[in-house]
C-alpha cells in the first residue's frame, strides 16, 4: 500500500487534500477534522498534522492497525472490546481514504469482518451456535500471530548486521602474488584436425610431403640441430659420426643419415672437412 | 580440473597458523575446515582436528583486537568486534542498506516459520506480499524455494539460507531470538 | 557529508589501538594518517604522532603472522606476507582459455612438419603467425627453436620438444596420428 510519492513533505500534504490546510495549523487536527461528528477520537493523535500521512503509510496492513489501536488504547487482546475497535479503525480507514492514501483492499475486508463479528456478538446468546464459540477467537488468534512475527521483525532488524554494525576485514594479497595459470588441455585428435583443417584450405599443402613415415627423420633433423645449437653455444663442433648412435641399430643410423642429407639440403646444417679423409666436422651455417 | 594432489608436504604448526590466518583474511566468504583444506592446504597432510585447534589458536589471539574470528553459518570470518560498531559505523552509516517492515516481516516469516508459501505468508501478515519483496530477498541470496506445496496450485515453498545466518552472523537458525510467547485464548 | 565534530573525546592507547586496526582492516584503500584521523577517529583528540606510533606497535604485532602491516605510497594496508604467497595461490588459479585454432594449426605443422619457420607456416596456413602464438607455445614448453635457416634473414627454426611428446603420452614423432590416406598427401 505504500506510495513513495506519498512522503512526508508540507507541501505535498498541503496539495494534496483540501482537509490538510487545516490539519497543518492545529495541535489536533485529527478531532478538527472530524468535527462534532466524532464520537470517539483517538487518544493518541498527538502528531505533526504533516506526519500524519507518512504515519498513516507506516501501517503495514489492517492487522497492524488493528494492533497499533489495542496496544495504544491499552486493550486486552484477548477480550477484544469490538465495538470501540470497530469505530476507531474505521475513522483511521476513512482518515486515509480523506488524504487519498491509496488503501489496501484488505483494510475494507477487514472492516466488514470487524462489522461481521459486531453483529454477531449483539445477537441473544442463545442464537449463537454453541460450536461456533466466540465469534471473535479467529481474529484474535491472527492478532495475535501477527504480533508475534511483527516483533521478530524487530527483533532481526536489531541483531548486529553486517555493513552496519559489523564490518568484514579484506586484505589485499602480496605484491609479488601471481595468479598461477591453468594451461587448458589439447588432446591429440585436436592437434590432427587443426591439421586437416589446413590441408582442406589449402593446396599448397599438398606438396609438401607429410606422412608418417618422415616424422621419424624430422624429428631427427631437430634433434641434430639441437645437438648443433649446443655445441655452438660452446664453440666446439660436432663429429659426423658423433651423430649417429650404435644402439640404435641399423634402422636408427638410416634415419639420421636422412636427417643430415636433408638439413644439408635445406642449408640448415654445414659439413666441413678440415683435410682429405679427416673426420667431418657437422655444424650450424656461419653467419 | 584440477588434478587432485597427494596431500604429503608436513607443516609446522607456526606455518599452518599462518597460512590459515592469511586464508581467512583474503577470502571473500567465510572459510569452512573442508574449504581451508580443499583451497589452502591441498598440499599439506593435516587433519581436520589440527585444523579446529589452530583456528581456537587464532581466535584466542585475536581476543580484543580490532578484528575477531567469529563462527558463522558457513565457515570462519574476521569481521570487526561489537564494541567498535559504533565508532567505524558513522563513516558507513549511508552505505549500510535499510530494509523495510515487509521485508523483514516476510523475511522473519521465511526464517521462523519455513517452509512456507506466500499464500500463508499473506494470510499471516494480512496483506498481499509484492512480488519485488521476494524479488529483493531472493537477490540477496537470503531466501530460496526449496519445493512445492502438494495442495491445488502446488504455490512454491521458501525457506531461508546459509547466507541469511552469514549476513546476521549467526551459526544457524536456532541461534535467531526466541519467538515471544502467544498468551492463552480461554473462554 | 558529516559535519565537523569537534574531536574532544580522550582515547586510550589500548582503544586507539584496536580502532585503528579495525580501520585498516575493513578500508577498501591504504589509509594515511590523515584519512584514519578524518574518517575513524573524528570524535577523538589524537596527534599524528600518537597515530604514528600506534601503527609501529601493530606493526611489529603482526610480525611472523598470517598478514602484515605494510607502508605504501598512499598509507598503511594490511597484505599477506611474501612468503605465504606460494601457498596462497591455489585459491586463485586462473584457467586458461580453450587454444584457438591459429595456435593448434601452428603447433600441428610445426610437430610435424620440424624444424619450420615462421614464414613456412604462415605461408601454409595463408595467414600471418602472432607473435603472441608463438610465446604462448614456448612458455608452454611445447616448442623450441632449433637453429636459423640459412636464407635471406636467417629467419628461426622452431621444432616440437621433449615436453610435448610427453604431454600427449608419445615416446616418439613416429607415434603422431598418419594425417590421411596416403594417396591424398603424394602428388
Amino acid at each position: 500500500m505504500s506510495d513513495p510519492k506519498a512522503k512526508l513533505s508540507t507541501t505535498s500534504t498541503q496539495s494534496k487534500s483540501p482537509t490538510s490546510g487545516v490539519m497543518l495549523q492545529q495541535v489536533l487536527p485529527f478531532a478538527l477534522l472530524r468535527g462534532e461528528a466524532m464520537v470517539e477520537k483517538p487518544q493518541d493523535l498527538f502528531i505533526p498534522p504533516d506526519a500524519l500521512e507518512v504515519i498513516l503509510e507506516m501501517f503495514e496492513g489492517p492487522l497492524d492497525l488493528l494492533l497499533y489501536l489495542i496496544r495504544k488504547q491499552k486493550f486486552d487482546i484477548l477480550d477484544l472490546p469490538i465495538s470501540p475497535i470497530t469505530t476507531q479503525y474505521m475513522t483511521y480507514v476513512d482518515l486515509m481514504k480523506d488524504i487519498k492514501l491509496e488503501l489496501a483492499a484488505e483494510y475494507l475486508v477487514m472492516a466488514a469482518i470487524l462489522a461481521e463479528i459486531k453483529s454477531r456478538l449483539l445477537l441473544p446468546k442463545q442464537a449463537v451456535d454453541e460450536e461456533e464459540g466466540d465469534p471473535r477467537a479467529e481474529l484474535v488468534r491472527k492478532l495475535q500471530e501477527y504480533e508475534v512475527i511483527k516483533k521478530a521483525a524487530e527483533n532481526l532488524d536489531e541483531l548486529p548486521r553486517i555493513d552496519r554494525d559489523s564490518f568484514i576485514a579484506n586484505v589485499d594479497l602480496a605484491d609479488n602474488f601471481v595468479a598461477p595459470v591453468i594451461n587448458s588441455q589439447v588432446d591429440l585428435a585436436e592437434l590432427v584436425t587443426a591439421l586437416q583443417g589446413i590441408i582442406k584450405r589449402t593446396q599448397a599443402f599438398e606438396h609438401h610431403h607429410i606422412q608418417k613415415e618422415s616424422l621419424s627423420t624430422r624429428e631427427r633433423m631437430a634433434k641434430i640441430l639441437a645437438t648443433l645449437k649446443d655445441a655452438q653455444s660452446t664453440n666446439s663442433y660436432c663429429d659426423f659420426s658423433d651423430l649417429f648412435s650404435i644402439k640404435e641399430g641399423r634402422q636408427g643410423v638410416v634415419v639420421t643419415f636422412l636427417a643430415i642429407l636433408e638439413l644439408i639440403k635445406e642449408s640448415l646444417i654445414e659439413c666441413v672437412q678440415a683435410k682429405v679423409y679427416g673426420e667431418i666436422h657437422v655444424c650450424l651455417p656461419k653467419q | 580440473m584440477i588434478a587432485e594432489k597427494i596431500r604429503h608436504k608436513d607443516i609446522d604448526d607456526e606455518k599452518l597458523q599462518r597460512l590459515v590466518e592469511a586464508a581467512l583474511f583474503i577470502a571473500d566468504k567465510p572459510l569452512s575446515v573442508q574449504l581451508l583444506k580443499r583451497d589452502f592446504l591441498i598440499e599439506y597432510r593435516v587433519s581436520n582436528l589440527r585444523i579446529r585447534d589452530i583456528i581456537i589458536a587464532i581466535q584466542a589471539h585475536y581476543k580484543g583486537r580490532g578484528v575477531e574470528l567469529n563462527k558463522v553459518a558457513t565457515g570462519y570470518r574476521f569481521q570487526t568486534p561489537k564494541e567498535l560498531s559504533d565508532d567505524l559505523a558513522h563513516l558507513y552509516q549511508e552505505k549500510a542498506p535499510k530494509y523495510s517492515r515487509a521485508i523483514l516481516e516476510t523475511l522473519a516469516l521465511i526464517a521462523y516459520k519455513q517452509p512456507i508459501t506466500r499464500g500463508e505468508i499473506e494470510d499471516i501478515r494480512g496483506v498481499a506480499v509484492s512480488s519485488q519483496i521476494i524479488k529483493t530477498l531472493t537477490e540477496r541470496n537470503w531466501i530460496k524455494t526449496v519445493g512445492h506445496k502438494e495442495v491445488p496450485g502446488r504455490p512454491v515453498l521458501y525457506a531461508s539460507t546459509q547466507e541469511f545466518l552469514d549476513y546476521f552472523s549467526l551459526t544457524s537458525l536456532d541461534q535467531l531470538p526466541a519467538l515471544m510467547p502467544m498468551a492463552e485464548l480461554t473462554d
